[in-house]
């Protein structure tokens, strides 16, 4: 993942870490950014945990789109509310949206709409706010009828984190998805995080399971573990402790800076990142089984 | 003291707005267990939804930090993506939305944005989350706030979700929808709409509240609908439910 | 399925018969809307292959809003053309679209869009003969830039055939989709016809193979083979020599009314359809097995 | 005589069009196989895409009458919805889509839906499939068609399929991104847009066919670019990849 993000991404790029909201959350290339120092970067997620709050103490954060920052279960995200606050480290703009309205600008910047009209964000001040959107009326109703138009959202790269997929970028993706397919296929680049490499034949086996086939992905790290602290159904359960005392230690900005030296900075990669929390991991790792029933896809 | 606490008596509260059959935007924590609840007792088949793609008709068996947690997702009805579940709001097909806030205004419009002024805001809140969504476009709006001066305000610094607007048909003429807020279930009585303005009247008062402590604590002259009941007690069984769903006692104390 | 028909199904309401284009066509459907003589329907359905030629052929149809009708083996469907071009047996009016355009019209219709800014349908006469299209520029672009607005498709019933659903209509789908998915939640009503019941726990299983959840659908007829002669992924082969007999068969009028009176107006049901078809349809039967890999949901 | 057929020789043709890498939207019949001979010569990594909801690497193992035929879904990269697949192409993903055509006009313009007038058509075609979305998306577009006067005419009556309009910059100027038409293979010639007008040329002759013919068979004044070449003979590598796709010999007559 090291060449991976030292390749694909640049300063001021638009970022997708994220799109499945709570779960599946790539945090693993999270803390690389942060090692790699990227400046400028637009975030976009619509609900993505920590690990913007995360990016932006680390000063790596120009831009925030999304719907929500903070931490889901601690309440506030630090490093947000002072960099909106009192601009520390740097100020950031923020565009704000709400799920379903960045839902439709990623579908739109993935299948080539140049915007969608919306009711589900009327009467919401986001439309002040956000100067990528416009009120308009439908021009095919015979009765004024207001929408608020909202741009395609086409963001340079997306990561994302999946349970399983071949060294081609074939992924299998199982549990709610939230965004993943939209914002994966919106992006310029697709960079999958798999929690297991398997060989072609078990993807091709399903293909109904396949979110992101491989054609369209830039590179296929193979990274246990990616999503932590966040859960990835079947796999990895959520670390909720992890979040809490994120919380607690993150209050001021030398305190974050001693949490992300101690997590992040002064461990070289993933590999020392899961030795770190050693047991503590492997608790959460799930090992028992509920199986799907099996699809039969045979021919004759 | 009662055989219940407060947030106990707020879920039941709000299981109550849940009807057999509907289809219901559940958020975290205190309406999932008001869902739970309800699907318990009166409202066996009503659907449960999440945001982030889940819909399921019998609650989470294990306890969720996340609505993407595991447990919400073994089971389940339907495990998808965001368009999907939330497209079902935006087309017209759900019946009902919990919301909470940071502050609530007399219209029961909802700021979860800034505080202050936007350019430079005293306090930046986390944002909308579905929450405009699931406020602009669900037939009725379920409201949850602790009841506070502070957060029961005259108007609020930033319509996140909207309410009423400015009140009267001003919701309507922005081409919203919904019915709107409906009720807003706080920590020391329920408020409905009413009257032509559709501003927030007192509607019930929870037990051992009083009429003025309520006042005293609302950031705006509340007014009270004709008849200003005592929210009802939890029934035996509605208290089953809930004690058979919060096992731990979470929201005893 | 009879009696969902009969409750379901009024004259002159729109109807989506198969949104999966070649597979998956609820053609036992078409046969009971035959044999109850609907009348003034508005067929809606992207490609549906002989379906939608039989109801134009039986005077069931007042309306087509599709991209292609015809039979796939056989080119041209005979009755579409002479209701086209010489109203028999009744004129028909069509919505031409593309079936990327009825597809967004589709998406609207179910996800609350009033309608849809396209490209893909620019250039096209559909644009003009489709009273539904307008032309518009992008309100958002600083340049000109032209957009074919498409309103929402919001059909009043939708049929669809699955692999397997449970009692309560929570349904397994998979293979390609077409546009199953937003077809059917686009329509007020929904009838599933499943190849298979099976109890709620194999459902439940893997509730990302669900498409159509439960809860949206008003009837569940258990109906094997509903798809013949269309193929079903893992289930049935497509009947191509069914398809090549039809377009012998149905030149002329009365060469279509003997078709539809030996294949469905003198059939009561489509268990006597089956019967009739006998080892023909056994050797359309899938036996053998391509089982995907199973997905794990486990949370401990 | 040749060790080939005549269709054959347009399969083979078809199947240079499409370079390494590339992702196509290919059709049914004759592309799919010409899709096939290009993954088994020069372009082993091209992907196709099916516009009900297919993506494959290899071809499908056995012979398929339609793309949702279990075969063209077995081991396929992905079987999705339409949306999700038509959407590449709506958002410029796609490198090339083939589609054919019940007449082409001289600025590759095709129609598909209705032959003489629309509210009383004397033929109602089948009507466009999503071939108007790829001809209007896709980066280049492939047509195939058989040469004949009554089919390459004039001016079409209907554009299903637009290819470059009244020709020139019409094309750009609707707002269609995709480049249009860059070849049309019939059973006789290879056509091309030329010059400014992008008005289709005779681009190369099928071998044992004459410049009269063509001309003969086209039902506009056809011109021919600088230099008519003759359609190159297949290889053996093309021919021994055609055998190996075509096993029962379906194009070889």
């Amino acid at each position: 993942m090291q060449e991976a993000i030292a390749e694909f991404v640049h300063d001021g790029d638009s970022v997708v870490l994220g799109a499945a909201l709570e779960n599946a959350i790539p945090f693993a290339a999270t803390h690389e950014l942060i090692r790699q120092e990227r400046r400028n970067l637009n975030v976009i997620a619509p609900i993505s945990d920590i690990s913007t709050d995360m990016l932006i103490g680390a000063g790596c954060v120009a831009e925030v789109t999304g719907a929500w920052v903070g931490n889901v279960s601690g309440g506030m995200g630090h490093n947000f509310r002072r960099a909106a606050e009192s601009g520390q480290p740097n100020p950031i703009r923020i565009y704000d949206y709400s799920n379903f309205s960045i839902g439709m600008a990623f579908f739109a910047g993935a299948y080539g709409l140049p915007y969608v009209p919306l009711k589900s964000i009327l009467g919401s001040d986001i439309v002040k706010s956000n100067p990528r959107m416009k009120m308009a009326e439908n021009p095919l109703a015979d009765e004024p009828e207001p929408v608020v138009l909202v741009p395609a959202l086409k963001p340079d790269i997306a990561f994302l984190v999946v349970q399983r997929a071949d060294r081609n970028g074939n992924s299998h993706i199982w549990g709610s998805t939230g965004l993943t397919q939209e914002a994966s296929i919106a992006a310029e680049k697709i960079i999958v995080l798999a929690d297991e490499i398997v060989e072609p034949e078990v993807i091709a086996s399903d293909p109904s399971r396949v979110l992101i086939p491989g054609f369209g992905v830039n590179a296929v790290c193979h990274i246990p573990a990616a999503c932590h602290p966040a859960p990835l159904i079947g796999r990895w359960r959520r670390d909720n402790v992890f979040f809490h005392d994120y919380h607690k230690e993150t209050r001021a900005p030398e305190e974050f800076d001693r949490w992300c030296d101690e997590w992040v900075r002064d461990l070289p990669d993933h590999a020392a990142y899961r030795a770190k929390l050693g047991g503590q991991l492997e608790e959460l790792r799930i090992t028992g089984e509920a199986l799907s029933a099996p699809a039969n896809y045979a021919t004759e | 003291m009662h055989d219940y606490s407060t947030q106990e008596l707020m879920i039941i509260a709000a299981a109550r707005e849940i009807n057999d059959g509907e289809r219901i935007f559940v958020g975290m924590r205190l309406p999932i267990t008001a869902y739970g609840v309800a699907r318990l007792t009166h409202a066996p088949n009503a659907v449960g939804l999440f945001e982030s793609g889940v819909a399921r008709y019998a609650p989470a068996e294990d306890m969720i930090y996340t609505m993407c947690d595991g447990p919400n997702q073994l089971g389940a009805a339907w495990t998808t993506g965001l368009i999907q579940i939330m497209g079902l709001l935006s087309g017209g097909r759900i019946h009902a939305g919990f919301i909470g806030g940071a502050e609530i205004d007399r219209f029961g419009n909802i700021n979860t944005s800034y505080i202050g002024d936007i350019a430079a805001p005293k306090v930046k809140l986390p944002g909308s989350g579905g929450a405009p969504d699931i406020a602009a476009m669900a037939e009725r709006l379920i409201i949850i706030i602790n009841h506070q001066k502070h957060r029961l305000v005259e108007k609020v610094d930033f319509i996140t979700s909207p309410g009423f607007l400015d009140g009267g048909d001003a919701r309507e003429r922005a081409g919203l929808s919904g019915a709107g807020p409906q009720v807003v279930i706080t920590d020391r009585a329920i408020l409905r709409p009413h009257g032509p303005e559709n501003e927030l009247h007192l509607a019930a008062i929870h037990p051992d509240h009083t009429l003025e402590e309520v006042i005293e604590n609302t950031g705006w002259d509340l007014k009270s609908i004709p008849e200003v009941a005592q929210t009802a007690a939890p029934s035996a069984e509605e208290l089953a439910a809930l004690h058979q769903i919060d096992k731990e006692g979470f929201w005893r104390s």
